[in-house]
Formats: structure tokens, C-alpha cells, sequence
């Protein structure tokens, strides 16, 4: 399954990385599951679990930390991760 | 309903009146102007100094939807007649505006609560991030638990 | 602190930006602007009807009294670092501003607190009438029971 | 004693009458007095007892309605009765 990943501020610094295209095996099916894939990478890419509070989004919608487990991935779905928002 | 994510500055008294010219039911305009403070400092080592500027960094594509989420969300709670949202990103130096909230409705009761509702929102859940440039670099701020607290309070049963 | 009693218009902007300007520590504004709603309609007899103009009657010497009062219990109660009021007086046609109540702090809890708090006491204790002129004859505004339980949000056990 | 009375709004027009000097006798010494020596002038002047939630301030500072019987009034006081304000 393809998804179109993006990394802000904070972690995208430490990830050295603004985005990128992945494809994803069948055991990957929700945001929880690529969080942890994506960690598996090791080095920088651990702080995806280790580094507190990381918020992400599923197309563009921000999800609650424990709405990650229940947030299915699809075909072409966007993916955010970033530290907590400080707008305003 | 109007957002907007720009870099310009906004004028402040244009989009207050803005709110309430050719709507005849309005009463009340309540608005917030967000600023870089001044005297802004940012934690380096064991001690604080000034900053020189902060960076706003957002996600784009995603931040109009957010802010358009949170003000349906405000409408569907008060009854209002307009709502103006403006959040500006890259660089801005201390003294300069951020954001503007800008809510008229019949009443001040609903067009106070909407104004205080959306910005306890905008701070908890649109995508942005600011960086501050100091002496020795650059430095994300952190969020802030008193944000959540706020955003809290307007939590419902549903 | 600047307490306005006037009959000529304001300036909703320049009020706002000057309550930051020269300001290190402002980091939040909150403004609220009242305006005669231009649907604004009075009682009379079994019906209502269209209001074409209403006068603000005031107690001079007593006025701005009162509002430097409710501002100086604001002030008490948040860290602010400036406020401004102005109301006007005099014949005020259906969409014209009344009232201007600005608030500057260096976060938003405490200048939109402190603004909503300076509207509802204003509401209640400060000597304004309003009385709006109908086709059949002028008519005073009665003080309505929700300003009075919006203001007792804020009573204290002191 | 003499006091410096004033009528604004709706009871201004009902009494036809914004302000007067008035010198009130030894008997009338609370805020609450005045309004019932007032009141005994009859006609319009019962609206002072009868007009439901009329307000007072006294020497420019509003009094709450209880607090008319603890007021006490001074040679020079003046004394100012009116409706609910209504401005904002």
C-alpha cells in the first residue's frame, strides 16, 4: 500500500526529512502500525515512539493519540507526524 | 466565515468593522489580536535571552481545513453572524500581530464565548509551529499544558 | 487605563493597535465593539416595530466615575497592561457603534476575562439609558435580568 | 440639611424634573428616608416607593437597594434616583 508521508517542524529537523512516498507491507494497516514500522528504521526514526507526545494526522485530519490504533490506513492516504501544534 | 493563512499583516480595524457593515443583526463584535511579545525570551542553557524573531511553520493544505473545522464547530454551537480567522506564517519579529479572531453575533454572551472557543481551539489543533531565533539558534517552543486546559473547558458529552 | 464618555464615533482600529503599541509585554488583545443592532426593534403595544434612532441619557460627573471604577476592579483582578473604554452618548442610529471596551495582557485568558468582566459591569452599574424612538414616540430600554446574571458571574465572597 | 437631588431617564420624564436642591428635615437622615420623604410629596412622587426597582447613588456612587436604610446622608450630599441602567 502506497502513502504519502510528511514530518513537521521539530521532528522534521531532527528526521532531516519534509516528506516521502512509502510503500507499506500488508502487516502496516493503521497509523499506530506505521508509527511502529517507521521506528523499526532505527536511529533518528526511533523518536517516532520514543519522543513524548508526537501528534499525527490521516488526511489531514489530526488524530488523538489513542485514535492511532483505530485509524486505518488506505491506498494514497497522507500521513502527518509533528510535535504538539504552538500556532496562535 | 472567512480564514486565511498569510504571510502579510492584516489590518485590524478593517476586519472588525468588516464583521458588522451590511449585517443588521449585529450587536455585539468581540475580537482577539495575538503578538509576538516584545520581551519574548527563550530558554538557552540555564538562562533566557531575547529573541530576534520567531518562524511560524504550518502544514499547508491541512491548516485552512483545521481552521474552517474549528469556526463550523463554533457556529454550530452560538449563534453568530460572522467569524474572521487570519493566522500568519514565517518570520515574524516582537511586536508584530500573529493572529486575528473576529467574531459578531446578536449578543455579546455568544460572540465572547465563540472568540475565546476558537482560539482555544486554534491553539490546540491547527497545525502550527513556532521556532525562535536566539543568539545561539534556533528553538521550537514547546506546548504549553495550560493550552490544553483551555481547549478542555469546551469539551463536551458527545 | 483611558475611560471615554463621548457622542462622536471612534476609531475601532487605532484603539486596538494602540493598546499594544509601545507594550513589551503584550502578547494578547481582546476588544469588544457594541453597536445599535439595525434590526433593532421596540415594543409597541402588542407588536414591535423598527426602531429609527435611540439616545443614550447619562449622568455626567457620575459616569466616568464609575467606569474608572470597573476598570481599576478589573485591573485588581488580572495582570493587565492596558485597557480602554469609550461609550457614547447622544442619538445613535441603527447600525452606529455605542461602546468600546479593549483589554491588553500578556496572555489571552486574562484580557478576555477582564474584557467580558468590564462588558457586564458596564451592563449593570454604569448610569447609561437608552431610548430608542418608535413610530408612536420614544420608549426607554428596560434592563434586562440576563445582564444582571451575567454580572453575578463575577461576584465575589469579600 | 440641604441636598443636591437628581432624576434621570424614564423617572426624569415622570417626575418632569432632573434635579432640585432640596433642604429635608432632621428626621430624614438615610438614603432610604429621602426616598420615603419624597415619596409623601404624592402624585407623581409615589413612584419613587411604588415604580419597581428604581436605583439610587449616592455622592456618584450607586447603591445596591439595601444598602439605602445603611446610607447615610451629609449636609451637601448629592443624591441621584434612577432606573436599571441600561447602556452598552
Amino acid at each position: 500500500m502506497k502513502l504519502e508521508l510528511r514530518y513537521f517542524a521539530g521532528l522534521r529537523e531532527a528526521l532531516d526529512c519534509a516528506g516521502e512516498s512509502v510503500d507499506v507491507p500488508a502487516s502496516v494497516a493503521t497509523v499506530a502500525d506505521l508509527r511502529q514500522w517507521l521506528s523499526a528504521r532505527g536511529g533518528v526514526w526511533e523518536a517516532l515512539t520514543t519522543q513524548k507526545n508526537l501528534r499525527s494526522a490521516l488526511d489531514r485530519t489530526m488524530l488523538v493519540l489513542h485514535a492511532e490504533a483505530q485509524s486505518t490506513l488506505h491506498e494514497g492516504a497522507e500521513v502527518a507526524f509533528f510535535p504538539p501544534v504552538t500556532g496562535g | 466565515m472567512s480564514v486565511s493563512v498569510q504571510s502579510e499583516d492584516f489590518d485590524v480595524g478593517a476586519e472588525t468593522v468588516a464583521l458588522s457593515t451590511g449585517r443588521n443583526e449585529v450587536g455585539a463584535v468581540a475580537t482577539f489580536v495575538g503578538l509576538v511579545r516584545a520581551d519574548k525570551c527563550s530558554q538557552v542553557g540555564a538562562g533566557t535571552t531575547a529573541i530576534a524573531a520567531m518562524t511560524l511553520e504550518h502544514y499547508p493544505g491541512m491548516t485552512e481545513k483545521a481552521l474552517t473545522e474549528i469556526v463550523t464547530e463554533a457556529e454550530n454551537r452560538w449563534p453568530l453572524q460572522g467569524v474572521r480567522v487570519i493566522h500568519r506564517i514565517g518570520r515574524l519579529q516582537p511586536g508584530e500581530r500573529i493572529v486575528f479572531v473576529g467574531v459578531a453575533s446578536a449578543h455579546r454572551g455568544a460572540a465572547f464565548a465563540a472568540c475565546e472557543f476558537i482560539m482555544d481551539y486554534l491553539k490546540t489543533r491547527a497545525p502550527f509551529w513556532k521556532k525562535e531565533e536566539t543568539p545561539i539558534g534556533g528553538q521550537w517552543v514547546d506546548a504549553r499544558e495550560s493550552d490544553d486546559q483551555a481547549a478542555a473547558r469546551w469539551a463536551r458529552d458527545s
